[in-house]
């Protein structure tokens, strides 16, 4: 009897991040077939607050065994340090902030996702070369926002035509397009999520401003690109994980998640899934109460990712190949496909601060 | 003559166009009542928010107790000793008769801050407030909160907070209005034992009370002094009685 | 920095601002007119875009798209209104809050169960897409100059309904006093209900003109909502001169602040540390522009009473 | 007795039985769930001073809340990283100890709320809510990007702060320090509700210029009641951040003081335990509710007008009857 | 002839505190009536539930409409005007706005109400927040005059008018009622000019109509009792 806590966005503007992550983690935990795994689910509301209690309720009255779900890097800061202290383990399936990749690592804390820079350093890879010179950078004024410039900034070997952070949540783009076309920039790197890279996309597209696109998956989901629609098309997008990645766990989890869920699965999906995965990996080898052999079990990582090869790196952050995608249309519906490869087996800048 | 207690010098207000006061000299002394009156619009009422603080003059002087009180605003002129009633009922309406004299009673003493003893609980201030609430026949209201009063009840409070200050003079802006007959009757007769406790300047139409009243008259048209003198003067003179009186004289 | 990149930044400030009018517009309706907080304002701005969305995306047309979002507007207006609204007049501001508050949870969590939890597609239809070269030689979206006229449209229209004609004399006296102008046989119900509908609507045509360049998606309303209450504080309750005045320098505030206050900090900091300093203060740049009005003037800039 | 006493007492009994129920049944999560309810009612406790009775619908009381949350906050951070807040004129180091803490937060929040009440009490009504507003937007802004403190990510405190002769990190302990504050302010409020401050702070609120015309000011009682106010939310702050081990700039957001308010207003305007009574309401649906389904907010939402529509007064009113007047 | 009003037992509280126990009052056409008491025995109320400003029990009936069933502005398009207690002129509307809010067609236009109080005329855009009190007043009048009542019910008619004022108030009435036919309920305080304009008074004492008839024949006993003069 295994006791899973997920807390995660179900509610609000973030939603349908959370959702596929459900989904996906639970499709996993349906195909175990196992009947001795309970996950609890919460809504967190992308508030960070309610993330702390809901992940007290888990520990102290659920009594789970392992948490999870987290969307966000800045709940994740709030839950994770906590829950690994009271010597839970934690799974990400998707936040992974610097502090808890690099100082603050944790044995009982795993990242299955990435580490938060990596998508933006195989963006930084790709514009270096793919031969652009001059590129104009901009990301929301909030930490992960600081990041991403610094991610980017780590594998980009050109100039930069510009740096601009923007407001959190800010709609409007205006100002900042108008500075990209007076910059004489050769193309443009942006790090917008949600709702903020759709507004930036489709103004950008009817400013007449024509420089090559770069950014981080995150804001050409499957989810979100419907809504950008035309705008977004031949947009370059660096992920670790695509629809079309060739291996056959990826056209298996594919093909399930839109036969149980009618939809294209996201990249928040795939993560859920391949965490659930390494779950019930490492739960066949060892019991989770027995906390080294639990742990020992998560780090072998002997599971088929849908993302191919993957392992963990020193401070349990994954290995794994970033790729670059370009946006294009299947029939109506508006998907990624994968153009190269950023880097291969990249782990992350953190590695050698944890001392674990 | 007795020296005045409220004096205002030269008072001058515009409105835009409209000289609503317009360079008003008048005195208010120990034991007097003086009745302001005239027409709708003459600037009684901006002569009382002037000498009351609420309102300032373009120019001009207010004088209490031989002090230059101009420049202060409201709250320090009734600590100097000024009260005033309204024209339009001021009631802390959710509260209680009795909280809204004690309201006065506090401001008399000065000292609002107390946090933690009930203030109802305070003798000096119940006392104060109760004795009032008597003088006007407000006692058995006590309990009632304002908002449940008559007009003509609210009236009474208006004054009865006045009472509680204590003041060196009153300033009374048409304090029967919306009295009944028999209030009116009341209110006069108390208003004529109130004198010797401190002067009273009067605004009001209700020219039975002001003639039974007023040692003086100043009669104000035009945001001027048109005529000033005894209740007989004022009832014979001419302008007076075309401006303002009509037949009532 | 070259004078037309100065003036290309003016224009989208303006431009910008008058983006935030066609929202405070509805606002300052209800909220001025009505003495109503409408928290839920924004609700109605996102049920407009989604309307919009939807209907364009039946039909393929963005114009039955926007009388979608007018009609789907006003009708979640008027029905609010009559539910909810009207019980609220002559409560205090508190209760409003608290009610609009509930609105805007079951607004959001409402469409989300009906349109889902993704964003939704609505764009620039094709007759006004691209940029136009404006003289000076600014590029400018065609669409953007199309909001500007726009919003300058409704401003005037709102302004000849509001001081000119007998209705928006009746809707003010009803502010003042309801039960009076009831009293004098005029039927202030029906009126409120059509003027919270009117101001849905233009809530809801906000959005949807908005919503093409713009993320169409649940809790689009507020923050908007908020710079909607910013604009229309600024410029004086109930004002819709001081509506417009406000928005537009709520607009230019906070485009030029983000652009310029950057530059002003780089002339005495290291670059990177200066585009962070200055990008913070310019989020707060708005705020502290109305602090500032308030404390000057205390009912805002054209604001009557307090 | 009225029945509205003998309802709070009742309320209060809760308090104390609950908990220590929890305690014995070994249920510490409930006992975390009577904390949060305690400290978010003490913060409402505290703008219900400048509301209740001063008539300040201020929406920016989360400033205080998150100057409390971050003086907390910044102290446990620098002493849990062995960093000087300041080295020079003096050295100034962190600290764990939470009376020095409290002291911290609620000198902070009071000098706050003395220069936030001196430039926004000049505004009143709709504009006043609004001013207080834009506050609270200003310091959310700052917070997000204050990046020594973690900005928008916040601040991990990795264990809970100490007091003089407590374990803290035993629940209930640290739930008796919340309720032994929570207490102490409505002991304060009640009696400030029949003082002479009371009294006139409350007549400001209804008649500006009669409080003007007996000889007080009301800008200095509105301002004053303001600033205690905000301390008192301000000592909320600090504990709610210790509650959570965390703080972040959502202990600014506009949303968190609209919430304050919402807990006052169901509990009952103008009622000494309404914003207990809406707090703990408020964490308990949030709590039970939000089990139910996706779409939970639509039902909490629907709930909340509820209330607000038919049941004038709140859940006091519906319980204890309308309110009297005090005389 | 039955009357255009007609009031029969009519109850009225507040929250818990009931302030009508039984109010009996008729005005015909063309008929003047003072509505008279001492403070506080329910003239204002009554006059509140006439105009459906506050719900009652008992017989409401305005030229045959059962007025319990019409909300307020129903009731004043029958024909109803009202001059409240307290004036409650729209206080940010100009002059001109305040009377124009309320016009329905009829004899009294701003023309005719400028003549009536030329003082008014002159401020035609003054907002009436920045009236005098008598102004105020005149205002009030006017604004109801404007709906071009069929019965006008002036509560408290002359309260704060200058004595010159009054008068003219009081001719105005006579005027309207030799005129126009107008039918008038009207509450002052002024015995002398009530007993000169009206037709009949009806005199109330705490809730209840105490006394009815020509005001000339009140016995002073009666006066004082119920009227304290
Ligand atoms: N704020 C203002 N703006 C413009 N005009 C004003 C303002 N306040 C008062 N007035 C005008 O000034 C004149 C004097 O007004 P005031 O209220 O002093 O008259 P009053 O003598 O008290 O009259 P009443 O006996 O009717 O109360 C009036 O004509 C009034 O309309
Ligand atoms: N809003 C209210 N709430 C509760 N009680 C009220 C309210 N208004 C009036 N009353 C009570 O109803 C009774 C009748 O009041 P009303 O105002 O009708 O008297 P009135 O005859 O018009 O007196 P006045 O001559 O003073 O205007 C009074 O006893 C008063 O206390
Ligand atoms: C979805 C992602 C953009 C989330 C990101 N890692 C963040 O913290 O906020
Ligand atoms: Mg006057
Ligand atoms: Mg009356």
């Amino acid at each position: 009897e295994v006791k899973v806590g997920m807390i995660t966005t179900l509610s609000g503007g973030g939603a349908s991040l959370g959702i596929d992550t459900r989904d996906g983690f639970m499709l996993a935990i349906e195909q175990s077939g196992r009947t001795d795994i309970e996950v609890v689910i919460e809504d967190d509301q992308r508030k960070p607050d309610v993330a702390v209690q809901l992940a007290d309720k888990m520990i102290q009255s659920e009594k789970v065994d392992l948490l999870t779900g987290i969307v966000w890097s800045n709940l994740a800061m709030a839950v994770v340090p906590s829950a690994t202290a009271q010597g839970k383990f934690y799974l990400s399936t998707n936040a992974a902030p610097a502090q808890l990749a690099g100082r603050g690592c944790n044995a009982r804390y795993f990242s299955v996702s990435y580490q938060n820079d990596n998508l933006h350093e195989g963006a930084g890879a790709y514009a270096t070369q793919a031969g652009f010179k001059n590129t104009f950078i901009l990301a929301p004024n909030y930490p992960a926002g600081q990041d991403s410039l610094t991610g980017f900034k780590r594998f980009y070997e050109g100039d930069l035509a510009g740096e601009v952070y923007t407001k959190l949540g800010q709609t409007d783009y205006a100002a900042e397009i108008a500075q990209i076309r007076a910059s004489g920039a050769d193309s443009v790197f942006f790090f917008l999520p949600g709702g903020m890279g759709i507004s930036f996309l489709k103004q950008y597209a009817d400013s007449g401003v024509d420089l090559p696109l770069v950014g981080p998956a995150f804001s050409f989901d499957q989810g979100i690109l419907q809504a950008v629609g035309d705008a977004a098309l031949g947009v370059k997008n660096s992920s670790t994980w695509s629809k079309d990645l060739d291996n056959a766990a990826n056209a298996a989890f594919v093909e399930a998640f839109q036969a149980k869920y009618d939809r294209l699965p996201s990249i928040y999906a795939a993560q859920g899934y391949d965490t659930a995965n390494l779950m019930l990996s490492a739960l066949d080898k060892a019991e989770i109460s027995d906390e080294a052999g639990f742990g020992a079990a998560l780090k072998a990582a002997e599971f088929d990712s849908v993302r191919g090869e993957f392992s963990f790196a020193a401070n349990n952050h994954p290995i794994q190949n970033v790729y670059v995608r370009e946006v294009i249309k299947e029939g109506d519906i508006y998907t990624n496909k994968i153009v190269a490869t950023a880097m291969e087996d990249r782990a992350n800048a953190y590695v050698d601060d944890c001392k674990m | 003559m007795a020296e005045a207690v409220l004096e205002t010098r030269d008072l001058r207000k515009a409105f835009g166009a409209l000289q609503a006061t317009d360079d008003v000299s008048i005195s208010l002394r120990a034991g007097e009542i003086h009745a302001i009156i005239g027409p709708n619009g003459a600037g009684k009422s901006t002569l009382i928010a002037q000498i009351s603080g609420a309102l300032a003059p373009d120019a001009g002087q207010v004088v209490l107790d031989g002090r230059d009180v101009t420049g202060l605003p409201v709250q320090a002129r009734a600590r100097a000793g000024l009260a005033r009633t309204f024209q339009i009922s001021q009631l802390a309406m959710e509260d209680t008769v009795l909280q809204n004299v004690a309201l006065g009673a506090l401001g008399a003493q000065g000292r609002p801050f107390g946090m933690f003893r009930p203030v109802l609980r305070d003798r000096a201030i119940r006392d104060r407030a109760e004795a009032a609430l008597e003088r006007v026949g407000l006692s058995g209201q006590r309990a009632m909160r304002a908002a449940e009063l008559s007009h003509g009840e609210r009236r009474k409070l208006e004054v009865a907070v006045a009472l509680t200050l204590e003041p060196r003079a009153f300033v009374m802006d048409e304090p029967m209005a919306g009295l009944g007959t028999e209030g009116s009757v009341q209110l006069t007769g108390f208003l004529d034992g109130l004198r010797a406790q401190a002067p009273i300047l009067l605004v009001e139409h209700d020219m039975d009370a002001v003639f039974a009243l007023a040692d003086r008259v100043s009669v104000l048209v035009y945001g001027r002094v048109i005529a000033s003198g005894t209740v007989g003067e004022i009832r014979r003179d001419k302008a007076v009685r075309e401006a303002y009186l009509g037949d009532e004289a | 920095m070259t004078t037309t990149l100065i003036l290309e930044q003016i224009l989208n400030g303006l431009q910008s601002g008058i983006m935030l009018f066609l929202m405070a517009a509805g606002l300052t309706l209800i909220f001025g007119v009505m003495g109503l907080i409408n928290l839920a304002h924004g609700s109605l701005y996102m049920v407009g875009a989604f309307c919009a969305a939807a209907a364009a995306a039946a039909t393929g047309s963005f114009a039955l798209g926007l009388v979608a979002a007018l009609a789907g507007a006003a009708a979640a207006g008027a029905l609010i209104e009559l539910v909810v609204i009207r019980r609220l007049y002559d409560r205090d501001h508190l209760d409003q809050v608290l009610a609009t508050f509930a609105l805007i949870l079951v607004f959001s969590e409402g469409t989300r169960w009906v349109f889902g939890s993704f964003p939704l597609y609505l764009d620039v239809p094709d007759a006004l897409s691209g940029p136009v070269t404006l003289p000076g030689g600014i590029e400018y979206p065609l669409y953007r100059l199309t909001l500007i006229l726009a919003g300058l449209a409704v401003a005037a229209g709102l302004f000849w309904l509001i001081a000119r004609t007998r209705i928006g004399v009746q809707i003010r006296a009803g502010e003042n006093d309801r039960e009076m102008i009831a009293a004098l046989g005029v039927d202030i119900d029906r009126l409120y209900t059509f003027i919270f509908a009117l101001g849905a609507a233009l809530a809801g045509l906000a959005g949807a003109l908005v919503g093409a360049i713009q993320s169409v998606q649940v809790g689009m309303g507020e923050p908007v909502l908020i710079l909607a209450f910013v604009t229309i504080v600024i410029g004086g309750i109930g004002s819709i001169k001081g509506a417009l005045v406000g928005a537009l320098l709520v607009g230019l505030t906070d485009t030029l602040g983000s652009v310029f206050l950057p530059e002003l900090f780089k002339l005495f900091m290291a670059p990177a540390a200066a585009t962070q300093t200055g990008a913070s203060l310019s989020s707060m740049a708005i705020y502290i522009l109305m602090a500032v009005v308030l404390i000057w003037r205390p009912t805002g800039l054209f604001g009557a009473r307090a | 007795m009225t029945r509205e006493t003998l309802f709070n007492l009742a309320v209060l009994a809760g308090l104390v039985a609950l908990p220590l129920y929890a305690h014995l049944a070994d249920e510490p999560f409930t006992i975390t769930l009577a904390t949060r309810a305690v400290i978010l009612s003490l913060a409402a406790v505290g703008l219900n001073i400048a509301l209740g009775v001063g008539g300040l619908v201020s929406l920016g009381h989360a400033v205080f809340f998150g100057i409390g949350g971050y003086a907390m906050g910044i102290l446990a951070f620098h002493a849990q990283n062995y960093m000087p807040l300041f080295e020079a004129p003096f050295l100034i180091e962190g600290t764990k100890s939470m009376p020095v803490i409290w002291l911290v937060a609620v000198i902070a929040s009071a000098l706050a709320a003395l220069v936030i009440g001196l430039l926004s009490l000049r505004t009143s009504g709709v504009y006043f809510i609004m001013i207080t507003l834009a506050f609270g937007q200003m310091f959310y802004y700052f917070a997000i990007s204050w990046s020594a403190y973690g900005g928008e990510d916040g601040m991990s405190i990795y264990v809970r702060n100490g007091f003089p002769g407590l374990n803290t990190l035993i629940p209930i302990q640290f739930y008796g320090l919340c309720l032994a504050a929570l207490v102490l302010a409505l002991g304060f409020n009640g009696a400030l509700a029949r003082s002479r401050f009371g009294l006139a702070l409350n007549a400001a609120r209804q008649v500006p210029d009669r409080v003007r015309a007996v000889g007080l000011d009301p800008f200095r009682l509105r301002l004053i009641a303001f600033t205690i106010s905000g301390a008192i939310t301000g000592l909320a702050g600090a504990l709610f951040a210790d509650l959570n081990r965390f703080v972040s700039p959502t202990m600014f957001s506009w949303q968190l003081s609209g919430e304050f308010i919402v807990f006052i207003i169901i509990g009952g305007t103008a009622r000494l335990f309404g914003p207990v009574v809406g707090a703990c309401l408020f964490v308990v649906l949030e709590h039970y509710i939000g089990g139910w389904s996706d779409y939970w907010h639509i039902w909490f939402g629907l709930l909340l007008l509820v209330i607000v529509l038919f049941g004038r007064g709140g859940v006091i009113g519906l319980i204890a009857g309308k309110a009297r007047a005090h005389g | 002839m039955s009357a255009l009003l007609q009031v029969e037992g009519l109850k009225a509280t507040y929250g818990a505190s009931q302030a009508l126990f039984g109010v009996d009052l008729q005005v015909a056409s063309g008929e003047v009536v003072a509505l008279m008491g001492r403070n506080g025995m329910g003239k204002t109320t009554t006059v509140k539930c006439i105009c459906r400003l506050l719900r009652a029990e008992g017989h409401i009936s305005f030229d045959g409409n059962d007025l319990r069933r019409l909300p307020a502005h129903r009731a004043a398009r029958l024909g109803i005007g009202l001059v409240p207690e307290g004036r409650r002129c729209f206080a940010d509307l100009t002059v001109q706005e305040n009377l124009n809010a309320a016009a329905r067609p009829g004899p009294w236009d701003m023309g005719k109400v400028g003549l009536l109080f030329p003082r008014l005329d002159e401020r035609r855009t003054q907002v009436a927040r920045s009236l005098s009190g008598g102004e105020q007043q005149m205002l009030a009048i006017g604004r109801a005059l404007m709906t071009n009542p069929r019965l006008l019910i002036l509560d408290e008619a002359t309260e704060g008018l200058a004595p010159l004022i009054r008068q003219e108030i009081w001719d105005a009435i006579g005027q309207l009622k030799r005129e126009t036919g107008m039918a008038i309920l009207i509450i002052d305080k002024s015995l002398k000019e009530l007993t000169q304009v009206s037709d009949r008074a009806v005199i109330l004492n705490r809730g209840r109509t105490a006394w009815t008839g020509a005001l000339d024949g009140l016995d002073p006993e009666l006066a004082h009792r119920y009227l304290g003069v």
